[in-house]
Parts: C-alpha cells; structure tokens; sequence
C-alpha cells in the first residue's frame, strides 16, 4: 500500500496514495496507525485527496485510529475527501464522528 | 427492446481482486442504456456492494484461503439487476443480523447494513457447495 | 500458486458493449500478478483484441441484428490467457485472409491482422450455433 | 458521438471528444467528414487528444476522410495523438500515410 507518512510537527500527516482503500489494503494502513500510536503519537490527519473508493473495512480502519487516537486524549481529522467518499461517511453516519477538513493545511492547522 | 447483460466471474478467493470485480460493477453502470439517475453514484454502489459481498466471502466463509475460489455474477434484464456471491463457508443468518450500532463506534458490522441500505432485496440461502448471497435492484 | 481467473459475458449484439468488453480486458491486464511486460501496453492490447473480435462478431456475423447475442469468455490460467468469442453466423476461413495491403490504403481489413499480431495463436471454428474465433496468449 | 468542428480560415479542425474512437462511433465520424467534402472542404485537422482507444474501423474512418481528402488535392492530417494510439499507426503501418503533430497549432500551420 502507498501512503506518504511525515510529522508535521507533533501531528502526523498520512496521504493515502491508492484509487481504493478496501478490504485488501485497510488492514496495513490500520496497522500502520498502531505502530505510530506505540511510538507515542497521538494527533493524526489522514488525506484522502486520491482515494476514489472506501469500502466498509476502508471506513473501520479510520474508527480503529479515531478510538486509538481518543484514548491517548489525541484524535484523527481527515480531509480530502471527494463526494462520493464523502458519502460513504454519511451513509454509515460517521461524518458525525469525524472532523472532516477540506484541505491538508486546515485539518493540520485545527490542532 | 429488453437490454440483457450478464457477467460470470470466478477468481481466487483474494483481496488482491476485490478492485477487479468492483470496476466490473462500474464498467457496467456507466454502460447500462437509458438510466435515469446518477450514473457515476451507482457505479460506485455497485463497486460497493460487489467489494461488500466478495470480502465477506472471502474473509468470514471462505476463511482467507488462496486456493478456493470466488464465483460472482451479475445480471441485468428487464431492468432488474441482481447480483449473485457464492461462497464455500459454513453460511449464517442475514435476516438476525442487528443495524449497525450507531452510538458506540465500532470497527465492523458496516457491511451488509449498506447492501441492505443500497439494494432493494438481499437474501442468503444455501447452495451447493455452500451459499449464495443475492441482491437485487431496479435501476429505471 | 496458480492464478485462476475466468470471465464470462453475454452483451446484446451491439456495438454500444464494445467498450464494456474492452474495460473489462483491461481491467484484468491491470490485476494479474506478476506481470513481467508494461501493464498498460498489455491492457491497450487486451481491449483491441477483444474490440476487433466483437466488431466481427456482430457485424459480419449476426448482421447488425440487434435481437441476437454474443458471448464473450476470457480465462487465464497457468499464465496463459485465452478469449473466446462466439458468434452466430455463418462463418469465415480465418486461414485464407491476407494481410492488409500495405501499398494501397483500404478502409477495412486490419481487424484479424492486429488480433493475429498481438496474439500468439488464433484459430476460429464451428461451435454449437455458430462459431467461435479463439485467441491465446501467454502471459509472462 | 461527441466532434467539435470549426473552420480555421481553408481548413477544418475537428476534434473528437470521445475517448474511444472504435466501431460504435467511427462511421459517424466518417459522415461528418464526407459532408465537409460535400461542402467543397479538403484540408481537415483531426485532433485526437482526448482519445485514449482506437480500433481498426477507427483508423478506417480516418483512412477514408484522408482519401477522399487527397482526391480533392486536400490533406488530412492529425495531432495530439497519445502514445498508445501512436502505436496503433505503427503496428498498421498508417504512420507512413498520415501526417502527424504534436499539436493543433503546429497542425493548423502546416497548411
Ligand atoms: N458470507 C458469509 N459467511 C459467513 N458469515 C458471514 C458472511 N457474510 C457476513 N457474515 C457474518 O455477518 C457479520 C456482519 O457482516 P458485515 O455486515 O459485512 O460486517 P463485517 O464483515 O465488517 O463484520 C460478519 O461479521 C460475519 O459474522
Ligand atoms: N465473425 C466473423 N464472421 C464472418 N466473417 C468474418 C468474421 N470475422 C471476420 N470476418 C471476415 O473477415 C474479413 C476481415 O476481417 P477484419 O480483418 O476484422 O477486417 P474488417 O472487419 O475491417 O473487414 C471481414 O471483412 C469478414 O469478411
């Protein structure tokens, strides 16, 4: 899986450079966040700008960083989301849990 | 005239194949006749419910293993879509599923509330050599 | 481990399917694993192939008539891809076209020659109700 | 099928907005051209940019506007071919035949 993971200052900015974030590769970017969390990170921003398609596994990869984040009194924002994205976040009622930013800056900047 | 498509597919019962059955699904909303609704929202829905359906097949009945095989198909005619995953797994009960606990955030249990949430008749029964998950929609 | 995909489709015999049957070659080209060759090149092939061969199909042999079908199916396995597509005319000697004269510009005639230089074997035969123009290819 | 067609001083340009230019639309394009010979037209500019798929009966069209256009003592030529539809000229060898730019000014001056 392709992400792009860099600290911008104490938040951790991870771009998701894949079409579909699915059930084949929801896992790694899952286990990625765990592995920045034991680290003794907290603040998290996922970008979304390439992702065109989020499936259910997509979506519960992004609750386990969210509940991660939470616990450690930090939290996970996500921006760049296309509509049909956006959608999915709608229909499974999670744009109520997430803070969701238009671009990488504004998400980065609301910590 | 009555516009009949049908598309059989079988790979192995991967992940890595998801993205190929799911584009399947868009190739074919984007080339339905006369649809009158937004063409580009229900390619991603049937992107959607065919990745749904393929990864509980894989994940939860054919238990992650690379030698058995995913069998999908979808067929259109008198505008009826349906969809057909079969799976080899031990099969469950669809209909005593719970809606997905809105309130307290939970990893899974998203999956078939949004096919059941996007197509208009879903049902799972036995097959053969184990189950078949069928959804239906009318697209006009 | 051996990668096992078949795809098996019916279109109404229309030249509106044509780009249908393409994506979905192409969309196989751009999942098989271990493709040593340029993916983008394989999935352009892949869609010509097939384009080419249902033109035939529902041009030469079911005549434009927009009420019959053709069947299209692509397997690979073992690294070797084969399509099959069948029609429901009355046939051609695939043995005894030429090649496209190169000197004098025609319109038409290019179609069997791009499917014989992009395939490695290509034979067309009668079948049931018709026949079927078969194309192979190995995938390394 | 999708053309824009616009007279640039003596020569048509036409580009085609599709991005499969194969046996569904080619004998459309074709028409378009014989009524532009009809009109007393014979230097066309194809522009093929958007195009990312052309078949044989495709190529046919274009072969048919270029005779006819050459029978007129006009021309045909084309511009902003992709590279995978470049390949399709060579493999049939109509890279001989047609002269090709990178652009439609480039295309447009040629005349
Ligand atoms: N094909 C299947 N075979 C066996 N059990 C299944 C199948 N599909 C779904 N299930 C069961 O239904 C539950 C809910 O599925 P779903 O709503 O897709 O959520 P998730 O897959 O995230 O758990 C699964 O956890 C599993 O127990
Ligand atoms: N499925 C078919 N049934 C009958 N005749 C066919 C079929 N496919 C090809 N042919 C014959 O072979 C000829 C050459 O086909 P092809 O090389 O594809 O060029 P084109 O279709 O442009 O004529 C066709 O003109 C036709 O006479």
């Amino acid at each position: 899986m392709m992400l792009n993971i860099e600290e911008k200052g104490a938040v951790v900015l991870i771009e998701v450079k894949e079409e579909r974030l699915d059930a084949h590769n929801s896992g790694e970017l899952k286990s990625q966040m765990l592995s920045l969390f034991e680290e003794g990170k907290k603040d998290i921003v996922v970008a979304l700008h390439e992702v065109r398609f989020v499936d259910s596994s997509g979506l519960g990869a992004l609750v386990s960083g969210f509940k991660n984040a939470s616990a450690r009194n930090g939290n996970l924002k996500l921006c760049g989301l296309q509509s049909q994205v956006k959608s999915m976040f709608e229909l499974t009622r999670l744009h109520r849990v997430f803070e969701i930013f238009p671009d990488t800056d504004e998400a980065l900047a609301s910590f | 005239m009555n516009e009949k498509i049908e598309v059989d597919i079988k790979v192995p019962n991967q992940t890595r194949y998801l993205g190929l059955i799911g584009k399947i699904g868009e190739d074919i909303a984007r080339t339905l006749k006369k649809y009158q609704g937004d063409r580009e929202e229900l390619a991603y829905h049937l992107n959607l419910v065919l990745t749904e359906a393929m990864a509980n097949a894989i994940c939860h009945a054919n238990e992650g293993d690379p030698d058995k095989e995913v069998h999908v198909s979808i067929s259109f005619a008198d505008r009826v879509l349906n969809i057909k995953v079969y799976d080899q797994g031990q099969g469950f009960d669809v209909n005593s599923l719970p809606n997905p606990d809105f309130q307290n955030l939970e990893e899974h249990g998203r999956g078939i509330y949004i096919i059941r949430t996007l197509m208009d008749r879903v049902t799972y029964e036995k097959h053969a050599h184990g189950n078949v998950l069928e959804m239906q929609k009318t697209l006009n």
